[in-house]
């Protein structure tokens, strides 16, 4: 078990910046998520983690020993790969085995351990087989095991339940949570899967275009987004974006959004007077945004656009003019396409964004 | 655990070196020093005959003269076998693509059909010229079955004459070629994606507007390295038909290829022929890095 | 250009053997006009070898396809006016959106100035305007997707046949492009036969949805009769997410009541005895219910079961529970963030309004 | 048209188009098997009968090139065996191919892994191989003639595997590029160095692509005929050679000219067909995979 730290990171593969200063601390037995659209750096960050691409600027701690410069073999992490790279010429057993016969195990104490991350994964039964004719979780299992077996001070996961169909990776999700928390493993995970984020880390954090932009717990990253990307990534169905100006009348605070106003008077303390006729952006989650097909006071007319009983709940499509609105009914909740509604917002969930920097606000 | 010393070998640069190196020393003996050493031949006027290459008379630009402004032959036997080149490469490409057009959907006996199409390759060159120097005899089987067909007693001596022992050349080649062109187009147009296909069918396009408007344009590239790859080996164009004419009757099927085995190694004016082949290979290096390099990184 | 409405398709028997393996088996479906039909199920169910055939690349080995009342079964495609749109949008990569939207009409043999017409006419409304001379290699995934749809709207096909459009879209731009499909389809009603594996994509869009499995139709409703009354095991577990949880129990009659004996925990199940007299084989049943039907609480509560946590999954707008109940495990779904630890004990309580109760040998939803 | 006619019309043209295409492609090939196997009255068509179908079968012209007595002695004058001949084609080719193999299989996975030798190495090869082979020749000749290796084993061994090198590389790197480098690189992560994921990882995983290529050069060493025609002359000349001397020789008795031919030939058609479905990624340097 061990500690990871990262300071300044950097790397550049030509003009491009994959990962831009990026510096973090995973602390001994955390689960710890890199959460990112393609293309955000999750990738190369694992492998500069793990020796296989070199940092251009920046220290990668493990165990407060500074790794810059030793060979990958020499580091004692563990990866999983996307493609999972499994030998195919080998049985499972031999795959699983492999890490420990190249650092000299007895022969004894290879077998008991091959077997008990086996069992541990429930792939007792595909020992004497090769991988290539085992499922897609299966093959995961193995990768895993893998990976497992000699105990590496840190497991570096790369977006591993992204090649198995949709209900198995519900099921292997909450394997892997429990596996970590029964072993106490140190894992970082990288994947673009927000909702495998939220369920299964401790902390996460979110990158976009090679930056860092927030770090915190599932609540915190949900609750209180740093900005719009995390605010827009997190969290399906996504989030609702409104333009409007803030402005100030008879020493109300109100929010314009063209359409209709807001009274935003509460939040007084962090709305300072800088920030009278900037241009904003509100966001309002779906589940805090109520539809009622009676007309009430403050409520807001518009739409219905399209209703999709998903069964536990119902998403609602509402257009109020020309902005669109996601909002979360009750799941008997359903509409003509064409009706009126009318829509309120819970005041106390909205977040506010400074349009041009993009930073929250509220 | 990061001060463990590491064996030099184990380092990835210095183990891809020693990977690289034997390459690097057999390319280099028997590729670059003998380049520079034909560079200068070129200058000579030398024959192993006369003794070795290093004492031979330097005679400056003379050989690159004579190539230019006086020897027929030279440029007559490169515009045969250019000609001879653009005709075969195109009708190989024309049966190769028509052929393979049959093969993309499953029918009774495809394995056999495909096995016995591609069979002319795989025969040795050497044997193929054999074969239809046999073939194309006076007596051969071919004025043998063209009798029994005409009715008439038909003697063409395929050998004597410059343009039947052409035609004969040029039936080898795309004999033996076709099917590796018949093998390129079939392995491009089994890899051709379905959908696009499909959707012009659903879109109402016939067999043959499907084949023009959607099959043809998405194979370019592939026939493209296909005529550049196919276009370079016949340019080589010796093995068959040396073994069938020896460039006979006169000159009349001298390939390059021929024509500089005679000069070089008949007659040993290996100063001059060294000329020649720098002038080819030149030729190559710009025709190479123009137009093959851009088509071939673009896979 | 009047634009053409939708017209109805009839499947009849459709039957597809590939040597001995049966694809589709006597499939028997129809198509209202202006309807938004799915065909759903897992890869392999034969959606795609239906779709095939409905378009003409396929010849089936029994049964008839109607088009508006015509026989069309053997007809090749260009007969057939049906707008496909495959998955991978199958965009004419050498040619500019001009000539994509053109290639239809080209075939056709119209006239120069009413191709361009129509081409105009189609690429407004599909607002690919901007894009007409841009070549589909160079599209980015939206407008290709829109080009794939104007290039079978501009033939007026019969109807439409979209094979799973939407599953190359990052998920974001698949819920916006959910809103602009259906509202296309809903203005222009035009009659669609949408494939897809997404129970989700099914369950917001179609107005019917028909659920295959192993070449066979398993059940054709709304999909709120899909979801709240599936006809077998099958579709209980296909439609909704997270999955059913599915537990073996068996009927027992105690005192006048029949009870739900699970083993670990037992549910009074006296008021579906009619039913359940009458529809079962035998004592042995699954019971199932949806995670989002089961509540939590922390006090004890009359028929409850008592369960510890397993595992905790906070997704933001809802939580997932896994809990231990004796040996096995149930999930429950919450909404908002709900807070536990794990090996907390907490009582469940089933809404017994929602529960099914399935026979274990037909695998028939009874209740 | 109705669906189901449209295909028997397809079905019927592609058998009126495939037969006789197959007919004539074979026939030289059927022509120089029957001719091998035909006695002397029979080697030549009359203009009444074209002897497609041999009478007789006899294994006399393969005697004669193989026993110096005892058949077609009216013929003796000619004689020549092709023991020697075919003893240098197996030697020479089957060396060039292992050393080539062994060279050239280390530096392509040195190419495709670690970009040894820069990104224009692999193309310069390739070009190489574009040079009409007699261009090339000439320099080799010098270089021979100095090092007095002209007309010797290691000479030709040599030669054959410089000319078929790129071959290896393209080939070989084909099959390393389509291993995931991941594999490399979990092999580092499992504890290996690089030597180790070379030869215990990967070389084993590119064993049958390794079979592919050896075959695939053999057959390329095989078939050379100007190589062997200028660097040869006495004691080292191959098949091909032979063929052309012996038609100088003895041209005009088919039946061991075709028995000769047969012997040439047959080797690659057996070794081709084996490898049918990589005959493509080699010719076309791996750019074109099936």
């Amino acid at each position: 078990m061990a500690t990871v730290k990262v300071c300044n990171l950097t790397k550049k593969f030509g003009n491009k910046i994959a990962v831009d200063h990026l510096s973090f601390k995973v602390s001994d037995g955390e689960f710890f998520c890199i959460l990112g659209p393609p293309g955000a750096g999750k990738t190369t960050i694992l492998r500069m983690i793990a020796g296989l691409e070199k940092p251009d600027e920046g220290e990668i701690y493990i165990d407060e020993q500074l790794v810059n410069d030793v060979l990958p073999a020499d580091r004692d992490i563990a990866m999983t790969f996307q493609s999972l790279a499994l030998y195919p010429q080998w049985t499972v057993y031999d795959n699983i085995a492999f890490p420990l016969r190249l650092r000299k195990y007895p022969a004894d104490e290879i077998d008991k351990k091959v077997k008990e991350v086996a069992s541990l994964l429930k792939i007792t039964h595909l020992l004497n087989r090769t991988p290539v004719l085992a499922s897609g979780g299966e093959k995961q299992r193995i990768a895993v095991a893998r990976a497992l077996v000699r105990s590496p001070k840190v497991l570096l996961l790369d977006e591993p339940l992204s090649n198995i169909d949709a209900l198995l990776r519900l099921e292997m999700r909450g394997e892997l949570k429990r596996l970590q928390t029964e072993l106490k493993q140190t894992i970082i995970y990288a994947t673009p899967d927000q909702l495998e984020a939220m369920s299964m880390a401790d902390r996460i954090a979110v990158m976009n275009a090679g930056k860092l932009q927030q770090i915190g717990t599932p609540d915190e990253v949900y609750n209180k987004p740093a900005n719009k990307f995390v605010a827009s990534y997190i969290g399906s169905p996504t989030i609702n974006f409104i333009d409007c100006t803030l402005t100030e009348k008879n020493g109300h605070i109100i929010l314009d959004a063209g359409e209709f106003t807001l009274d935003l008077t509460n939040f007084e303390s962090v709305l300072g007077k800088e920030l009278y006729g900037q241009e904003m952006l509100m966001g309002i989650r779906p589940e805090n945004v109520q539809v009622s097909k009676e007309r009430a006071k403050n409520a807001i007319e518009g739409k219905v656009v399209l209703v999709e009983p998903l069964g536990r709940m119902t998403v609602t499509h509402i257009v109020i003019n020309n902005i669109l609105l996601q909002a979360i009914c009750p799941e008997d909740f359903r509409a003509e396409y064409g009706s009126k509604v009318w829509v309120k917002f819970d005041m106390s969930r909205l977040h506010l964004f400074d349009k041009n920097t993009e930073k929250a606000i509220i | 655990m990061q001060n463990k010393p590491v064996s030099w070998y184990k380092r990835p640069e210095k183990f891809a070196l020693l990977l690289i190196i034997p390459l690097q020393i057999i390319m280099n003996l028997v590729g670059l020093f003998p380049l520079i050493a034909e560079i200068y031949v070129s200058f000579t006027d030398w024959s192993p005959t006369s003794g070795e290459w290093y004492l031979a008379r330097f005679i400056g630009l003379e050989n690159y003269y004579r190539v230019f402004f006086r020897d027929r032959l030279f440029w007559e036997a490169i515009g045969r076998t250019l000609f001879l080149t653009v005709i075969c490469v195109f009708t190989e490409f024309l049966l190769g693509l028509g052929l393979a057009l049959l093969f993309t959907d499953n029918f009774f006996g495809k394995r056999f059909f495909t096995s016995a199409i591609l069979l002319p390759m795989m025969v040795v060159p050497a044997a193929t010229g054999y074969m239809f120097f046999m073939m194309f005899q006076k007596d051969g089987p071919v004025n043998a079955i063209l009798s029994l067909i005409t009715g008439q007693s038909i003697k063409v001596d395929w050998f004597v004459h410059g343009d039947t022992a052409m035609f004969t050349i040029y039936l080898a080649d795309v004999w033996q070629w076709t099917p590796f062109m018949f093998l390129l187009m079939l392995s491009g147009l089994l890899a051709l994606p379905q959908d696009p296909i499909n959707a012009a069918k659903v879109l109402g396009a016939s067999r043959l507007q499907v084949f023009r408007h959607v099959i043809l344009p998405m194979m370019k590239p592939l026939i493209a390295i296909a005529l550049l790859l196919r276009g370079i080996e016949a340019f080589k164009m010796f093995d068959a038909a040396y073994i069938m004419t020896h460039g006979g009757p006169g000159t009349a099927t001298q390939t390059v290829s021929m024509y500089m085995l005679e000069i070089g190694f008949r007659a040993w004016r290996l100063g001059y022929v060294a000329a020649e082949a720098l002038l080819i290979v030149l030729a190559m290096l710009l025709f190479a890095w123009f137009i093959v390099r851009p088509i071939f990184l673009k896979r | 250009m009047e634009l053409s409405k939708g017209e109805k398709l009839e499947l009849e028997e459709l039957t597809k053997y590939f040597g001995n393996f049966c694809a589709v088996d006597h499939l028997t479906l129809t198509v209202q006009p202006g309807e938004f039909l799915c065909l759903l199920g897992p890869s392999g169910c034969g959606k795609t070898t239906t779709l095939n055939m409905i378009a003409g690349l396929l010849e089936p080995t029994y049964g008839r396809i109607l088009i508006g009342g015509r026989d069309v079964t053997y007809l090749p495609p260009k007969e057939r006016k049906v707008g496909l749109v495959f998955q991978s949008y199958a965009v004419f990569t050498h040619m500019t959106v001009y000539e994509n939207l053109a290639f239809g009409l080209k075939i056709r043999k119209l006239t120069k100035e009413e191709i361009d017409k129509k081409v105009k006419q189609v690429a407004h409304i599909l607002q690919l305007e901007d894009v007409l001379h841009v070549k589909g290699g160079n599209l980015n995934l939206d407008q290709t997707q829109r080009t794939a749809l104007g290039r079978a709207l501009i033939i007026e096909p019969a109807f439409f046949l979209l094979d799973e459009p939407l599953s190359n879209l990052d998920p974001a731009l698949r819920a916006v492009m959910r809103v602009k499909l259906k509202q296309l389809q809903k203005e222009l009603s035009q009659t669609v036969v949408y494939v897809t594996h997404d129970q989700l994509e099914a369950m917001s869009m179609a107005d019917r949805i028909a659920v295959m499995n192993a070449g066979k139709l398993q059940q054709i409703g709304t999909p709120d009769e899909v979801y709240n009354k599936p006809a077998n095991k099958f579709v209980a577990n296909f439609i909704g997410s997270p999955t059913m949880n599915f537990i073996d129990c068996s009927l027992a009659e105690k005192n006048g009541h029949i009870i739900l004996d699970a083993g670990d925990f037992t549910l009074d199940v006296t008021r579906f005895g009619e039913i359940l007299k009458k529809e079962t084989c035998g004592p042995e049943v699954i019971m199932g219910i949806r995670p989002e039907h089961i509540q939590v609480s922390r006090e004890p509560v009359k028929n409850a079961i008592k369960g510890k946590v397993a595992l905790v999954e906070p997704l933001g707008t809802e939580t997932i529970l896994t809990m231990r109940v004796g040996g096995k495990e149930i999930k429950t779904l919450l909404l908002g963030t709900y807070r536990a630890s794990i090996g907390e004990e907490l009582y469940l309580i089933p809404n017994m309004d929602r529960l099914h109760i399935i026979d274990k040998k037909t695998e028939k939803v009874v209740v | 048209m109705d669906l189901r006619t449209q295909k028997k019309i397809v079905t019927v043209l592609r058998y009126a188009i495939l037969i006789p295409v197959t007919v004539i492609l074979l026939f030289p090939i059927y022509w120089m098997f029957t001719t091998s196997l035909k006695p002397p009255e029979e080697w030549t068509p009359t203009p009444t009968n074209p002897r497609i179908i041999p009478t007789r079968i006899t294994l006399d012209n393969y005697v004669f090139l193989f026993a110096p007595f005892g058949v077609m002695e009216t013929f003796a004058q000619f004689r020549e065996t092709i023991h020697m001949p075919l003893a240098n084609s197996l030697i020479l080719s089957g060396s060039a191919t292992v050393l080539a193999l062994i060279i050239g299989t280390c530096a392509a996975y040195a190419m495709s892994r670690y970009k040894a030798g820069g990104e224009f190495a692999p193309f310069q090869l390739l070009m190489f191989r574009m040079f009409p082979p007699i261009a090339i020749i000439v320099p080799i000749m010098i270089l021979y003639s100095a090092l007095k290796w002209l007309d010797t084993a290691h000479g030709m061994i040599v030669f054959y595997t410089v000319v078929n090198m790129p071959f290896v590389i393209w080939l070989m790197k084909s099959f390393f590029d389509d291993i995931p480098k991941d594999i490399d690189e979990a092999a580092m992560l499992d504890g290996c160095s690089p030597p180790q994921v070379f030869f215990k990882v990967i070389l084993p995983l590119v064993k049958p692509g390794i079979a592919v290529t050896f075959l695939f050069i053999f057959i390329m060493c095989w078939s050379d005929f100007l190589g062997a025609l200028v660097l040869t002359y006495r004691y080292w000349f191959t098949l091909p050679i032979a063929l052309s001397k012996y038609q100088g020789l003895f041209g005009y008795l088919y039946g061991p000219m075709a028995a000769t031919g047969v012997i040439a030939a047959v080797p690659c058609m057996v070794i081709g067909i084996i490898i049918q479905k990589y005959l493509v990624r080699g010719f076309t340097f791996g750019a074109v995979k099936r």
